[in-house]
Order: structure tokens, then sequence, then C-alpha cells
């Protein structure tokens, strides 16, 4: 093993049942180095790391750790962790009735005499978080808190146990940019001490950002290790992708022009709100119009819209749906009403876990036509096998369990649930996150070609830039409220982020 | 080409259940050759074989409404037994009009069965109501009925046996007619069937599932969790009710102290031997209904054994351990890697 | 409670073991009759749903209420020497019902009253041996199997050790033992599946009337009949409890014979109260009066030694309608 | 922002555990007022609630424990009865002394707790089930060593029975004597496991991933909390607290009997859940169970000390409460969980 090499997986290979996640990997880590892991959804990033941490076993291959002549195998994330690697994996794990420091302390909590010292646990915690920059105080339960701090609460566990290696699978893709700056400086700090990172993620500019090497997997084969300087982002794209593609793409220029100029408005807020979330808010969306929402972590844009759709039923406010008042008590009469809200949470709100890639496609539409109208067989594959193909699902098959898809797959099977339903008012809270850049594209263009097929769209992105490409219309939200919307010319990064600030328009 | 094809069988879902039920089965022809005998006597069937599948009539009707109930909220019915005590007890009261023993109803059948399954349909949407709308966990919600319900049934009948001496009122746990089959095997075969296309000819069985394994998401996607976890416990009352009726013909009264005493346990391990997780989400109706077999097998089995009725349970726990051990992904996983081992040894021979 | 509750009222603490079968219904209603407010007692009833736990609470409860007399119809024989020996340094007297309490010091409960089923077993035994002998039927051809009750219980015990004292004594055939659970439904199903087993059973002791309901169903369903006539093949079913059910086969000549077991308690404890209250020296055992009743006169009397080793003679009564008519329970 | 950290929130499920006391507070003051005249106020009355119910008291606590994992244990009440069972008979049949008999106790108890926790930590059986197969086997265990009642006539065990604390209080009975209140070791006993084990639970390691495993087993996991051993500690330990749960039931009751402690389980179960543990893990505390068995305790007394109840409204009144008192917290809870 080279002198400054901490990590090293050799020919590793990964089967599971009808599908063969890894053949042949080799990956290595370097000391002080942040090392990108990228590859298209379901390439077999996190299979990679679960293989390294003893989340699975694997069936051949080596790891060899610096400081260990012998090739180690870790049968446990526990024995990862005495080895000194120290994990965040994709979807977030912390238990939701601990408080907000046990999560950051469970397993190696400070003791006095024995017993486990709450109070310097929770000072420590509050340092850490404070260092961090996370507002929530010590002792909140964690479920109280949003999925973004839950992200950034399982980063600040990571990063401070002491470790050799820090794996980051996906932290920021709930992070807005002012958090992943934050996580940044403490990434090339923890460089700087000698730390090796493996950081996964879909957005190009942030492996630019910080990361010095790549390695790209497709289809569970190594494509390569690169020099971050020496790979150009079309070039690492192609590698990805294994053809080429040009993500920057003024997607929406085609589209511009065809824009309907008279309103017709779909939906009607007026005055909704609900207590405790989201202060009483009025808001218009039109006919084949895609607005956008925009905000801080926690400025209530995903409680905004689920006051609309009546997942948190409203208290107060009117909701017109196509002109006509309606009372919206259930997420069935909005369906009724053609609305379909594809959560952000896509671990607690979105798939059912234990059902097949087809049943989480048609259980929306299934439950739109009742319980007496059953979709046949045939109508449930067809609808099945047209999204998985429409939005390139990687699944081994059609009745594979949800569970078994890679992150990004899952989200792409949510989607098609709501796109078969046909909705006219269609409502994506970071319908993007932890999809791979191609497919992003994809999926940006198909909310544009929804749209112009006469569709409302709301589309709730932590990116900036994305929403910019898709929206022609953006509300600013800041602390629960409404602030004001932006059109047409204001639409640009700087200008959403004075909006979002709250700079002069106050 | 055959190999896959086996490969296939075994790892249905149902395939080990089935394994299980055959293998408790084949124990008893080499302690009792003539368990599989069948024979006509006095006009009907007569063996073994044909007392486990009358005797576990009832833990078949109760099992598959502990299944439904199981899959949707996660946490098993414990009150099914004393629901049955009550629906036998109402059944027997209106019969006998009141009296201790009677040879002739005093009131119409039909109202009798009628205002009986009534009775567990309400006792059903009492746990309902506490599981789906007030959030009571399962069991501790039935609970209550649990020790309530025998007092109930015991108020019915004022605290007596009901005896209905009459020829038309023991069909149901005995024979129509001249037809030689035993008619709790029939109210079996038709519970499992008509709930059986229940599921298939609507989409029940796809909600129940959803709001099993993951009740936010189901409710965002437009299905109404508490309706449907309602619903599941009103159908496992009316089984239970079911089940009653028959358990009540068998001895031709209403004995609220003993009517499905116990049976409720059997009942949840019935769902359990069948395959399914008792934390809810997926489930197999047939599995559980293999899985009752099987416990009723097991019963019959011991007894003609001449094993101890107070020793029973040890057995019967020896070979539910085993059974479940046999089911577990560790165990599968274990034998797929000695599999795995022989097969890498047997390529090494080879070279 | 008002002013009715005068000083003269006796207080009586009645811990009953629950409403487990038609028998334990009518012995609470037996006590709760008698000691009503209109002769002068005040009740205060527990039902400890057959669980002991659930009566050591109740009675440490009456002590706190400082009853006058303490009624026990213990689950177990065993476990109450704590409990009772706290009522006695309350100085409330403990009537014992029913079964019996198994104490390390008998001054600890007052007195007894109950059935003794050891006694109700032999009886039936020796009732079996007079009838097979006066028919003429030779000891080794009395095949027998035995449904007991709920293993465990005193009746159970009393009534299986009565009858394999009976085997022993008479070299009959005891094929099986097997536990119907004191129900119908069980009594059915393992009456099936002995009938199954063996061929040649010609006599069931059943130890409740209950059990004698479902092994009859379970024989005639088999084909076979259930009658006193062993020599021509059919099947005698003996009983105990004498349910209004149960006296009803008998007098059908179903069950061949049928000892009672007594509920009815109510009146002779309250004989042992008022003699109490009386000042006197009551018995320390009380055995309530049991009869025996057969389907026919074949045998008029047998001959048993009861618990306390005292042999007695006791009459067979040839069952009639008016027999049953007359009878409380 | 300091002052936030600051601020001590009740948190949800203290909350519902004040609730469940304050409950409980107002139920107990209410019969001692409606039965003044039928003893219900004497404190013996109160102290006696943790005289019969120690026992339970020590096996609610072991539920407490596999309850937050997200296990459950059915097999307790049977583990009890042969706990009883073996005392009984060593020390009776087989002459053994009392401390020999109690070690062997306890020591069943554990093995039971091993065996379990086998199945259910490391062959991933479902808890429900291995313990339905323990208490299958418990109690045909029982009945295999012996039909029969045994009653215990050992001296020390006796006197271990008999032991009484006299409290310097108590009350007067109707003739004018003092009686000064007691408690028996059993109770001591209880409260101590009680205080032992809700200390374990907040200020070690080991009680705070059994939480951990409860609020979600795959994060434990991926946390890097050893799952299996954890589980199979808690098992363990719960079959100790079985173990000695049944000594104390058995130092109760002094005697052995296949039916004993029937039902034992569900009673223990109930009184963790009003004590406001979670069937589905992660979420309980020791002192909720002590209060739940308080409840339960009282609402049998109230029925007793009332005493006109036949045996049949008996049931249906005491599961009338039990109901009552679970839907009243229900509600309470939900209407807290709305006003936030
Ligand atoms: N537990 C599992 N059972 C079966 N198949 C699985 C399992 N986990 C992952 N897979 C499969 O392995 C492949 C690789 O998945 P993995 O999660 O590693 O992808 P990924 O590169 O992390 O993708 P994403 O960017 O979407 O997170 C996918 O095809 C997935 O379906
Ligand atoms: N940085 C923070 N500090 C403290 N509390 C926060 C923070 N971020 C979010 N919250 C809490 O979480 C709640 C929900 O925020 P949430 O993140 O869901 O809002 P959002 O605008 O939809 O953001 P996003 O969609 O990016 O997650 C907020 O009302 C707030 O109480
Ligand atoms: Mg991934
Ligand atoms: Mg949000």
């Amino acid at each position: 093993m080279e002198q400054n090499v901490v990590l090293e997986m050799r020919d590793i290979s990964k089967n599971f049942t009808g599908v063969r996640a890894l053949s042949h990997v080799d990956f290595t880590l370097r000391k002080g180095e942040i090392h990108a892991l990228m590859g298209e959804n379901g390439a077999g990033k996190s299979t990679l790391i679960k293989v390294l941490t003893g989340v699975h076993e694997f069936e051949s291959g080596t790891i060899h750790m610096a400081g260990n002549s012998n090739a180690i195998i870790n049968h446990s994330p526990q024995e990862a962790q005495a080895n000194g690697i120290s994990t965040v994996y994709q979807e977030v794990n912390l238990c939701p009735n601990l408080t907000v420091a046990e999560n950051l302390f469970i397993g190696r909590e400070p003791r006095k005499m024995g017993m486990i010292d709450w109070k310097q646990m929770n000072e420590r915690s509050g340092k850490l978080l404070e260092s961090l920059d996370i507002h929530v105080p010590p002792t909140q339960m964690l479920d109280e808190c949003s999925i973004a701090i839950q992200q950034m609460i399982a980063i600040a566990r990571a990063v401070d146990m002491k470790c050799q290696v820090l794996i980051l699978d996906e932290p920021t893709s709930s992070l807005d940019d002012d958090e992943v700056e934050k996580l940044f400086v403490l990434m090339r700090r923890l460089r700087d001490e000698g730390v090796g990172i493996i950081f996964v993620t879909h957005f190009l500019e942030q492996v630019y950002a910080v990361c010095d090497r790549i390695t790209v997997l497709r289809n569970g084969e190594l494509v390569g290790e690169y020099e971050t300087k020496d790979l150009p982002r079309v070039m690492l794209v192609a590698k990805m992708m294994g053809k080429d593609f040009d993500d920057l793409a003024d997607i929406k220029g085609d589209h511009k022009d065809k824009r309907i100029t008279d309103a017709e408005p779909v939906i009607e807020a007026k005055g909704l709100s609900h207590k405790g979330t989201i202060k009483p808010f009025d808001i218009t969306i039109n006919k084949g119009e895609v607005i956008g929402l925009t905000g801080l972590l926690g400025s209530g844009r995903s409680e905004l819209v689920r006051a609309i759709y009546g997942a948190d039923k409203a208290d107060t406010g009117t909701l017109k749906v196509k002109g006509k008042e309606v009372k919206i008590n259930t997420p069935l009469d909005a369906m009724k009403l053609g609305m379909a809200y594809l959560p952000e949470d896509r671990k607690a709100e979105g798939i059912i876990a234990d059902l097949s890639v087809r049943e989480n496609i048609i259980i929306a539409l299934q439950a739109k036509r009742g319980m007496f109208h059953p979709l046949s067989k045939k109508e449930m594959e067809d609808a099945a096998d047209k999204y998985i193909k429409l939005l390139q699902i990687k699944t081994a098959s059609r009745e594979t369990p949800i569970k078994s898809l890679s992150g990004g797959n899952q989200q792409k099977v949510i989607l098609g649930r709501w796109l078969l339903t046909n909705p006219d008012y269609l409502i994506l809270d970071e319908p993007t996150r932890g999809i791979d850049i191609g497919t992003k594209t994809e999926i940006q263009k198909l909310v544009l070609d929804l749209a112009d097929q006469g569709m409302a769209v709301t589309f709730i992105s932590s990116e900036v830039e994305e929403m910019l490409r898709t929206c022609s219309r953006m509300a600013v939200l800041r602390d629960g409220q409404k602030v004001g919307e932006l059109e047409e010319d204001e639409l640009s990064q700087s200008g959403v982020m004075k909006a979002i600030a709250g700079g002069d328009d106050k | 080409m055959n190999k896959s094809k086996l490969k296939k069988i075994t790892s249905a879902r149902l395939f080990l259940p089935i394994v299980c039920l055959i293998a408790v089965l084949l124990l008893n022809v080499i302690r009792t050759p003539d368990f599989f005998n069948v024979s006509i006597r006095n006009g009907v069937l007569y063996g073994y074989i044909v007392d486990v599948i009358n005797r576990a009539s009832e833990l078949v009707i109760l099992a598959i409404g502990m299944t439904l109930v199981t899959a949707a909220s996660g946490g098993q019915d414990i009150s099914v037994g004393a629901i049955m005590a009550v629906a036998a007890a109402v059944c027997c009261q209106i019969l006998s009009g009141g009296q201790v023993s009677v040879n002739d109803y005093q009131n119409p059948v039909i109202l009798a069965v009628i205002a009986a399954l009534l009775a567990s349909a309400l006792c059903g949407a009492f746990n309902g109501f506490l599981v789906s709308k007030l959030n009571i966990q399962p069991m501790v919600a039935t609970l209550i009925l649990y020790t309530a319900g025998r007092g109930i049934a015991q108020l019915i009948t004022n605290g007596q046996i009901t005896y209905i001496r009459v020829d038309s009122f023991k069909m149901a746990g005995g024979y129509i007619g001249k037809c030689p089959i035993p008619t709790p095997i029939f109210f079996a075969i038709i519970t499992v069937v008509i709930v059986y296309l229940i599921l298939k000819k609507t989409a029940l069985g796809l909600y129940i599932e959803s709001v099993g394994i993951n009740g936010k998401a189901a409710r965002l996607v437009g299905l109404n969790s508490t309706m449907i976890k309602f619903l599941t416990y009103v159908i496992c009352g009316v089984l239970a009710g079911i089940a009653g009726i028959v358990a009540s013909s068998r001895i031709y009264s209403a004995d609220a102290n003993n009517i499905g005493l116990n049976l409720e346990m059997d009942a949840i391990l019935a769902v359990a031997l069948g395959g399914n997780f008792l934390g809810g989400g997926k489930f197999s109706l047939i599995g559980s209904v293999i899985g009752a077999y099987t416990i009723q097998a097991l019963t019959t089995t011991l007894y003609a054994m001449n094993v101890k009725a107070d020793q029973l349970p040890v057995y019967k726990a020896i070979v539910v351990v085993i059974i479940v051990t046999l089911q577990s992904d560790v165990f599968k996983k274990y034998i797929a890697n000695l599999k795995a081992k022989r097969s890498v040894a047997a390529e090494g021979g080879q070279k | 409670v008002g002013v009715a509750a005068a000083d003269d009222t006796i207080t009586v603490g009645f811990s009953q073991v629950g409403a487990e079968s038609d028998w334990r219904t009518a012995n609470t209603e037996s006590m709760k009759s008698t000691f009503s407010e209109e002769n002068g007692y005040e009740l205060i009833f527990d039902d400890a749903q057959q669980k002991q736990e659930n009566q050591l609470t109740a009675i440490r409860n009456f002590i706190q209420q400082e009853v006058d007399y303490i009624l026990l119809a213990p689950v177990t024989e065993t476990g109450w020497d704590t409990v009772l020996q706290e009522a006695k340094d309350a100085d409330i007297p403990v009537i014992i019902v029913d079964r019996m309490v198994d104490v390390s010091d008998d001054s600890l409960y007052t007195t007894w009253i109950g059935t003794d089923s050891l006694l109700e077993g032999r009886k039936a035994a020796e009732w079996l041996n007079a009838y097979t002998t006066a028919k003429g039927i030779d000891a080794k051809d009395v095949n027998i199997v035995d449904i007991q009750g709920t293993i465990g219980s005193t009746a159970q015990i009393g009534r299986s050790k009565g009858l394999e004292e009976g085997v022993d004594n008479y070299g009959w055939n005891l094929l099986a033992q097997q536990s119907g659970e004191f129900t119908q439904a069980k009594g059915q199903e393992v009456m099936e599946s002995m009938l199954k087993q063996y061929d040649n059973i010609n006599v069931v002791y059943c130890e409740n009337d209950n059990e004698a309901f479902g092994a009859i169903d379970a024989i005639e369903a088999a084909g076979k009949t259930v009658g006193s006539d062993i020599a021509n093949g059919e099947i005698m079913v003996m009983s105990f409890d004498t349910t209004n059910a149960g006296l009803t086969d008998t007098l059908a000549g179903k069950i061949a014979c049928d000892v009672e077991c007594n509920p009815l308690h109510g009146p002779r404890a309250e004989e042992l109260i008022k003699a109490l209250e009386a000042g006197e020296e009551v018995e320390k055992l009380n055995y309530v009066d049991e009869e025996i009743f057969a389907t026919d006169d074949t045998v008029d009397k047998v001959k048993a030694v009861n618990s306390l080793d005292e042999e007695g003679e006791y009459d067979v009564t040839p069952i009639t309608q008016e027999i049953i008519d007359g009878r409380a329970y | 922002m300091k002052a936030n950290v600051q601020k001590k929130k009740i948190t949800g499920n203290g909350f519902l555990l004040l609730i469940t006391i304050a409950l409980f507070v107002v139920m107990y003051v209410a019969g001692m007022i409606v039965f003044a005249d039928k003893g219900f106020a004497k404190p013996q009355m109160f102290l006696n609630l943790f005289v019969s119910n120690a026992g339970l008291l020590v096996i609610a606590c072991g539920l407490t424990i596999v309850m937050i994992t997200g296990g459950i244990d059915i097999s307790v009440g049977s583990v009890t009865a042969l706990v009883c069972m073996v005392l009984a008979d060593l020390m009776e049949n087989k002459g053994v002394n009392a401390y020999a008999a109690v070690l062997v106790a306890l020591l069943i108890g554990v093995a039971f707790g091993i065996v379990q926790g086998f199945l259910v930590a490391y062959l991933d059986i479902q808890p429900f089930i291995v313990t339905l197969a323990g208490m299958f086997f418990g109690r045909g265990l029982t009945a295999i060593i012996s039909t029969d009642m045994i009653s215990i006539k050992n001296e020390l065990f006796l006197k271990w029975a008999n032991y009484r604390f006299y409290m310097p209080f108590g009350s007067t009975s109707k003739k004018g004597k003092f009686i000064p209140a007691y408690i028996p070791p059993t109770v001591l006993i209880a409260l101590i496991v009680v205080i032992l084990i809700a200390v374990l639970l907040k200020y070690r390691k080991f009680g705070r991933k059994l939480y951990a495993i409860g609020g979600s087993r795959q994060s434990a996991l991926m946390m890097g909390l050893n799952v299996k051993k954890t589980i199979f500690n808690a098992y363990v330990l719960d079959g100790f607290l079985a173990g000695l749960g049944g000594f104390l039931f058995c130092l109760n009751s002094c005697a052995g009997f296949v039916e004993q402690a029937k039902g034992l389980e569900m009673d223990a179960i109930s009184s963790a859940v009003i004590g406001g543990t979670l069937l589905s893990g992660g979420v309980g505390t020791p002192i909720g169970t002590l209060f739940g068995v308080l409840i339960k305790g009282t609402i049998s007394s109230l029925i007793t000390t009332q005493g006109t109840l036949s045996s049949w409204w008996t049931r249906i009144i005491l599961s009338a409460l039990l109901c009552f008192f679970i839907v009243i917290q229900s509600v309470v809870a939900s209407m807290k969980k709305k006003a936030k």
C-alpha cells in the first residue's frame, strides 16, 4: 500500500437477488483528500459505501486500511466505526424518539462515574451545533426537526467522531447553498487535518468546488479514477452516462415563447394558513405555469403547499380551484380536484417500502378511482412499464420492492405515481433530490412539457439555478410568511438571492 | 431448466408454511400409521385427518380476520375469543328466549344469527374505533374487550349455559342432512373464498398493505387510513362472530366462559406460521390458513400420541420454535451460504 | 348504606373464585340470596376471576374494611398462610368454602364447608365396581378412558384419584387419561381422538357433566351407542356435578351414573355464622351432603371412604323426572 | 438563543406521564372520598397496592425494557408459574434450602431470557411468537414438574414472606385499636428494582441504546450501535426480572401450581402501556410503569371495596374503567399534539 493511502478497496463485487450492483470495483482513498464518488442513479455508489461499512456483505474483493497490514472486513457499522470510518448514509438514519443531543452522542455519551453526564452532553451538543450554525436546542426531539436540520445533525454526528475516513453519501441533497457552503468549510478543514473524505453528490458544481479526485461508477462497474483538474465537466458527465451530454443546454429557451398569455387560474388561495407552520398567504397559480417557491431552510415552502393540498388541513382562508370555491379536508379531496403532491421526505412520506415498484406507481390512481374499481392486472403493468421507461427507472423488474431501488430511482417512481394520475395541478417538493444530472434535466424538461400541455406546476427546490431554469414566476417565503413574488426580469440568481435574504424590498 | 423451476417453487412465499404443514402431517404417519385413513362411518367421513380439518375451522376463520387486522394496523386483536363468546351468547339467548334449555326455537334463527353478527360487528367497530380513531395500540385497545367480552356474554346469558337442543341448530357445527362432510369445513372454505374474492376483486388488499406499511404515505396518496383500519377490525369482528356461532352450534349451547378460550393466541400464531410479519404490511391470506391447519394438525397429532393436555404446550412450543426458525431469514441465509460453499468446494474438486 | 346499616347487621366479605361454570354461578347465587340485606347481612362480594393473587388482595381489602366474617372460596388449596394470619391478627373469623386450604396451622381458619371431591371419585369408582360385579362383567373386560378436568384443580385431583384407586383395587384397564378442561367442546375433541385410538372403550369416566355431553356427542357421531349395556357393545358414560342437563341425560340413559357436587353452600354458611355469633363451638370440617344418581337401580348403595378416612354408606338414587323438577339447580 | 436552550420544555412523553400521574391521583382521592367509611382512606389500603403487586411491578419493569426496544414478552406469566413451582418443588419435595432454591428460580428466569433473547436478537424471529412459545413452554414445564398444588412450608422462606416493616403511621380500627401500617420486604425489593432500572435507562449507555433501537432499529444499526447484542441483553435482563418477579410473587402466595399467574402477562403489558410505554418501541419509563401498576391496582381495589357487583359486572366495569382511562390518555395526548 502506498504511503499516503488510507483506504484501498480492490475488486469488490456485490450481488443482490437479480441485480449485479458492483462488479470488480477498485477504489483508493488518500490521506487528506476529498474524493468524489460519481455515477448515475443506481450506479452502485451507496452500495459501495454500505459494503465498506459492513451494512452489506460482499461476495469478493479485499479492503485494506492504513495502519493495518491485513485485509479487513467490517461486519457491521460498529466495526467500521471502530476502524475509523465515520459515515453519513444517503437516507437520514437517526432516531426520531431521541433528542438532538442524544442523536449526536449515542454510543459515545460523555460519562461521569459510569453515568451519562447529560449536562455535559447537552453543552457539547450545543457547541457542536453552533459551530455548524445549526439553530436547534439540543434538547429538542429529533422528529420535531425538519429534514434539512436532520441531515445537518447526521453530518455533525459523523464529523464529530474522530476518524480516518469520513463518508458523506449525498449529504447536500436537502441543504441550501448557505448550508452547503458551511459544510464545505468543514470538509476542507478536516481534509487539512488529514482525514480522507468520500463525497457522493449529483451536483457537479459542488464536485468542482471541493473535490481533489473523482471516481466514476457506471452500472456497477468502475469507469475510472481522475484528478478533478484533469477532467472537465462535459467529460465527467460523458463518463458517468457513457455518452456525450450537454447539461448546460438552455432547456427553457424553446419553451418560453410558447407560453400562454391570458392567465387562467387553476388555484387561487386567499388567506390560507395552518396554525404554527404557515401564516395566512395568498397565491394564484395559472394553467400552464410553473411557479417556484423559494426561501431559506424552514421558511415554510413545504408548509405552504401542504396547506393547499390538505396534507395539513388549513385553519383559515379560502381556496378556489378552477374558479370554484372548494373545501379540502383530506388529500383525497385534493386529488379528486386534480391535484398531485410529491412530498419532500421520500422515506417517511413517499415510498411504501415493501410494495413493488408497480404497486407504488399505481397506488395514487387506484386510491383516486376508489376501492371498488380496481385496475386490472394489465392496466397496472402497462402503467408501470410506461413510467419505468419514461423516467428510465433502474429496477430489476416491476415487481421488485421499491425499498431495494437506489434512492434516486425511488424518487422517480414516486414522480411516476403522480404523473399517472394525470393531474391539473402538480406540486413538486424537491423532486430532483438525489437524482442524477442526466435525469434531472429530463425531469426539468418533463415539467416544462407538462406545463406546455396546460398543467399548473408548483416547484420547490433548494437549487436556485434549477428553479430559474424551470419557473416562470417565483414566490418568496420568509419565516413562514409569503413576502413577495418575482417575475420575468427579476428572475436571476442575484435577484432571487436578494429577495430571499430580504434586502431592499422590506 | 428443471432446477430453475425448483428454485422458483422453493423461493415462493408459501413454500415454507406448506412444507411445515406437510412435515407435521408426516410426523403422524410414523407414530399413527392410520392417520390418513378416511372411512365412512355412520354415513359421515371418519378419520383423524377429517378431525383436523373440521376442528381447525373456527381457527381458520379467526386467522383470516387476524391477518387483515395485523396487516393494516401492525397489531393484533386479542379479543376475538371473547367476541366469539358474545356472538354465541346473543345467538343462543335469542333462540332460547331467555330460558336455560329449550327444545324448540323461541325466535327465528335468522333473527338470532343476524343479531349475533351485528353484536360481533359492533365489538369489532369498538376495537376499530379505539385503534384507528383514537390511535390506541391494538393490543391494548382490544385488551378491553378481551377482559370485558366474556363478562358481557355472561351478562347476556345470565351466567348460565344456555342449551338449544334443536337438531337444526346443531347443523352448523355438525352435518347437514346426509352430507358426509362436517359443516364447519364449509364455513371455513366459504369464508376464505369470500374474503379472498373481496381482496381480489377490489383494491382493499392493496389499501390494507399500503396503510400497514406506511400510513403517512398512504394518507398522502389519498387513502383513508382511519377508515381502512376501522374496516379491518369490523371484518375481524364479524368473522369472530361467525366462528362463535359455529363453535356454539358444535356444543348446541352458549358457554360464555369457554367458547373460543385461548383461541386468539392460536390465531395470532397461525398468522405468524403462515409467514406473515406481525408488524403489519404485506400479508398472505392463504399462508395464515395453512398456519391454522398446521396448528390444529399439531394438536390432533399430540392427542393421538397420547400426550397429556397439560404437557402439550411444551411440545407445541418446541415445534413452533422449529418452524419459525426454519422460516427466519437468518436461517435461510445460513443455508444459502452453506450451499454456496459446497458448490465452490465442488467446483474446486472438479478442477 | 344509610341508617338501615345499623349495628346489628353482620358484614360478610366473600371472595369467590370466579364465574367459570354453572356450578360456580349457583354457588355464588346461594351465598348472595342467603346473606341478603333482608336477612340482616351486608355482603361484600369479590370475584377473583380465577386468580389467587386477586383473592389475596381482596382479603387484605376485607381486613381494611373490618368486616365481621370472611368467606373464602379459594382458587387453590395452597398459599394462604400469610394472608390468613393477617386476618387472624385482625380477629376476623374466616370460613373456607368449597375447596380446602392447605395451611401449616389449622387455627388460621375457623371452619370449612364444602364438597369432598376425593369422596366423589371414590363413590363413582365403587358404583362402577358394584355395577360391573352385578352384571357379571369381568374386571379385565372393563376398559376405561378418563376425561379429566382442568389439570391441577381440586375436583380433577380428587376425581382422578378416586378412579385410579379403583383401577388399582379392582384391576380395570385404564386405557388413557386426557384433560377435557371441564368443557363440552374439549370433551368432544378428546373423545373423538380416543375413539380412533381404542376400539374397545366401554366406560368413559368424565369428570364433569359438560365433558360428558361432549363425549356422548363424539361417541354417537362415531356410530356407537351410549348406554349401560356394556356387554352388548354400548359405551357407558359416568359423570359428576348433577346439573339439570346432566340429570336429564341420566334419565335418558345416556349417563349411567352421575355423582352430585352440591353448590348450595349459603344456608350452611349462615348456620355456622349464627352459631359463631352465639359463641358456640363449631365443627372444623363441614361436608355438604351429596347424592349419587343412576339411570337404573342395579346398585342401591355404595360404601366409600371420605377425605377424613371415615367410611360411610351412601344411597344411590334411580333418577326420575320428579327429582329433576324438584331440584334447585 | 441561549434562553431557548435553557427553557425546560416538557416533551410529549413527559407530559403524558404527568397526565397519567394526575389521573391516578384524582382517581385515588375520589375513591378516598366515596369509600371513606369502607376504609379506603387508610394508609394501609394504599400500601396494599404495593403489597399485592410487588411481583407484577418487577415483571412489568422487565417488560418495559423489552417494549422500549420494540419487542414484547408474553411468557412472563408462565415463567412466574414455573418459578413458583420450582421453588415449591425444590424446597418441599427435594429438601433444597431456600437460598439455593431462590438462586435456581432466578437462573430459570435468566435461562428463559437467554433462549428468547437469542431467538429474537440473533435469529431475528418475531418477539411475539418467540415469547408465545416461551409461554407455552413454561406452562407445560410447570405441569410436567407437578400437577399437584404444592404449599411452601419451608421455615426460612415463610419467615421472609411474613416479615413486616412497620411504619410510624397507621390507622385506628373500629374498636379503637391503633394498627400500624406495614410493608413486607417484597415491596422494598420491587421499589429498589424500579429505581435501579430507571437509573439504568436514563444514565447508562445500555439504556439509551434500548431507546435508540426502539426508535429506529435501522438507524441504530447505521449509527454503529451493536443492535443484536443490546436486544439480547434486554431479553436476558427481562428474563432475570421475570424470575425475580416470580420469586416476589411466590413470597406473596407461598405456593406452586399449574394455573398460577395465568394472564399475568396481560396485566404487565397493560400496566406498562398505561404508564406510557409504546408497544411500537422507543418510549417508556419504569416510573410510568409503576403508576400503570398502581392505576390498575386502584381500579381493582375500588371494585372490591364497592362489593356488590356480580361476577360479570366486575369484569365489565373493570374493563370499562380501563377503557375510560386509556381513552382519556389518548384524547389528552392528541389535544396536546394539536395545540402545538
Ligand atoms: N437492498 C437491496 N436489495 C436489492 N437491490 C438493491 C439493494 N440496494 C441497492 N440495490 C440495487 O443496487 C443498485 C445500486 O444501487 P445504489 O443504491 O448503490 O445506487 P446509487 O449509485 O447510490 O444511486 P443513487 O444515486 O440513486 O443513490 C441499484 O440497481 C439498486 O436497485
Ligand atoms: N435552521 C433552522 N433552525 C431552527 N429551526 C428550523 C431551521 N430550519 C427549519 N426549522 C424548522 O423546521 C420547520 C419546517 O421547515 P422546512 O425545512 O420543512 O421548511 P421549508 O421551507 O419547506 O424548507 P425545505 O423545503 O428546504 O425543507 C420550520 O418551521 C422550522 O421550525
Ligand atoms: Mg445512493
Ligand atoms: Mg420543506
